[in-house]
């Protein structure tokens, strides 16, 4: 096992912690808005961290640029799906209390 | 067990279900879904036997199949969309009511 | 090495089925909304780790087209949104 | 030990395709058929299908899915499916109703029971035919590129291809049948939000550069003309989401004559080669990687402009009817 490999196998590791963090959050977090902030932050991170994990194991270059648009696209993304989730979920709590048990 | 072979099976359970959602659901988007379903069941069940026919490569002739097939269920689904809605603003009717 | 990315693509699948808990419990539209933004993330990760194991450099074209596309899928909810609320019907 | 990676993702289709058919909501079965489309994309991915992974995740990323939440503004939000049975639980007072009721629907598990074990059954005793993997294989060198399927949509069966563009435009027509041939008017619901904006001015030359590296590489790897056509449609949709109506600002017969471009040149190139003393469609070995590159161009550009055609169209959807109000 060459010392890449360890760096992989360390990078997806705490990429996968980062994974099941947003999973948790997502499924035990109280109200929305700490949902999406598990969700949109922790899970890009892990994906960022699996990237450069697999960047490093694939090793081209030309390789590892896409790897980086996806990640980056990904973050773009999810940040405005994020600021739009949030900003509707606001919108409807204004007017009237009590609508979040709506089902 | 191989990889195609489960997937093989599945594609058969998934075109029942299919088959059983455009029976049994009502509301057209589900009925539309419900075909999508059957379609993507049809194309596993290819996509898996030219897997298992590979040699140096998969099988390319089903995996052009499956492409020109999943455009005409595009297209198939937008025509179908369009029917939906268009009943739904002339009647506001969302499903087939014949019960009544 | 194999096995570090079976076990790590089986884990991410995992990830995909607990969120589905998400979905179905709810209560609100917007968590429906924000477990396929889960989805999409952990599939792209899983496609990374797939790539990595069969080595296969063309599954980096899948996961960008499902990226670039995905910015389609937001706009066309944002609109959605837009018009269920002129609407008075905020309920998707 | 990979088995359990399929193992799961078989569970994980099944479970979201049943999932999206029982669910009580609509957004809620939409969204889980966007989560289905992922987990095929990743079956196709497991199966060695690369071309047909990108096609799925284009289309249940982004065109199918962008059409049904469009669909989403017209249809009420509770799904009345749940509504309707209670209601007509309801209102059959007598017991003899709720028999009648019941009776189809255990006929109808049990048919769907026998039919899938049929199915199963069948699948699973396909007689191994050995396919035509060898006969790719050995044509691929006169096909004029390198990537076999590629060969197939382009070369060997290029009239499986040619009807496709066909079919695509045949949707058109029949959605502009369904709906009435409108002028489409300026959408400036996404246009107001500064975010949005900015997002689809980033997007759109990312979409056109991906798409036409997806072409290009479709000569000798995965991708091709269909896939870079969802691409391209996606830039006249976010043009469209945009306040930017692509078919409003070009003359009418510039719109007509780029939707049937792809079509046109296929069959005036396949007569051409035909009059030459070739079958249809059947290219001269010397250019036949530059024709199919043409080809496939053209072919891109007309599908991407009949995509965005029908999404406009479906998307200009629900004002008609209130003109009509109005009028009358």
């Amino acid at each position: 096992m060459t010392i890449y490999e360890v760096i992989t196998v360390i990078l997806l590791l705490v990429g996968c912690f980062f994974f099941l963090a947003g999973t948790l959050g997502v499924l035990r977090f109280p109200d929305l808005f700490s949902r999406l902030h598990a969700l949109t932050k922790a899970d890009n991170l892990g994906l960022g961290f699996i990237a450069a994990g697999m960047a490093l194991h694939i090793a081209s270059p030309w390789a590892a640029v896409k790897i980086f648009f996806i990640w980056f696209f990904t973050l773009l993304a999810s940040s405005t799906s994020c600021y739009l989730i949030a900003r509707f979920q606001r919108e409807q709590d204004q007017p009237g209390k009590g609508k979040e048990d709506r089902e | 067990m191989e990889a195609y072979q489960i997937y093989s099976l599945t594609s058969a359970v998934l075109f029942a279900i299919g088959i059983g959602g455009v029976f049994a659901s009502k509301h057209f988007i589900k009925k539309i879904i419900a075909t999508i379903i059957m379609g993507g069941g049809v194309f596993l069940a290819f996509v898996s036997f030219a897997e298992r026919d590979a040699l140096n490569f998969a099988d390319p002739v089903p995996h052009a199949l499956v492409i020109t097939g999943i455009v005409v269920a595009v297209a198939s689904g937008a025509f179908a969309l369009a029917l939906a809605r268009r009943i739904y603003q002339l009647t506001g009717e969302e499903s087939f009511n014949n019960e009544k | 090495m194999d096995v570090v990315f079976i076990i790590v693509s089986i884990f991410l699948l995992l990830n995909i089925a607990l969120g589905l808990f998400r979905i179905w419990r709810g209560p609100t539209v917007a968590d429906r909304l924000l477990t396929t933004q889960l989805f999409g993330t952990t599939g792209m990760a899983v496609l990374l780790v797939l790539a990595g194991y069969l080595q296969e450099l063309t599954l980096l074209n899948v996961a960008i087209t499902f990226n670039v596309l995905a910015i389609l899928l937001v706009i066309g909810l944002f609109q959605v949104w837009k018009t269920r609320k002129e609407r008075s019907d905020d309920n998707i | 030990m990979s088995i359990l990676i399929d193992g799961l993702l078989a569970i994980l289709a099944i479970y979201l395709a049943l999932q999206s058919l029982l669910a009580p909501r609509l957004s809620q079965s939409v969204f889980l058929f966007f989560a289905f489309g992922l987990a095929l994309a990743l079956a196709w991915v497991r199966l060695g299908a690369v071309d047909v992974a990108i096609t799925e995740a284009a289309i249940a990323a982004g065109f199918l899915g962008v059409l049904f939440l469009d669909a989403l503004r017209d249809f009420s939000s509770t799904i009345s499916e749940k509504h309707n049975n209670t209601e007509a639980i309801q209102s059959s007072a007598s017991r003899k109703k709720i028999k009648t009721f019941l009776l189809p629907r255990l006929a109808f598990g049990v048919g769907l029971g026998l039919f899938l074990l049929i199915s199963l059954e069948a699948i699973w005793q396909i007689p191994q035919g050995g396919g035509l993997t060898a006969a790719a294989e050995s044509m691929l060198p006169e096909s004029g590129v390198e990537h076999p399927v590629t060969a197939v949509l382009l070369n060997f069966r290029a009239y499986d291809t040619w009807l496709e563009i066909g079919v695509i435009l045949l949707g058109l027509l029949a959605i502009f049948v369904t709906g009435g041939i409108k002028i489409y008017t300026k959408p400036d619901v996404v246009a107001k939000d500064p975010l949005l904006r900015q997002v689809i001015l980033f997007f759109t030359p990312v979409l056109f550069l991906f798409g036409a590296f997806l072409l290009y590489i479709g000569k000798s790897g995965p991708g091709g003309a269909f896939q870079a056509a969802v691409l391209w449609g996606a830039i006249g949709i976010l043009l469209h989401l945009g306040g930017k109506p692509v078919f409003a600002m070009i003359p009418r017969w510039v719109g007509q004559l780029v939707l049937i471009m792809g079509l046109g040149f296929f069959l005036l190139m396949g007569f051409v080669f035909m009059s030459g003393g070739a079958t249809l469609f059947e290219y001269p070995k010397a250019y036949a990687g530059t024709l199919i590159l043409i080809v496939e161009t053209l072919a891109a550009i007309s599908i991407a402009a009949a995509l965005t055609a029908i999404y406009a169209n479906l998307n200009q959807m629900k004002e008609e009817p209130k003109e009509n109000e109005s009028a009358n």
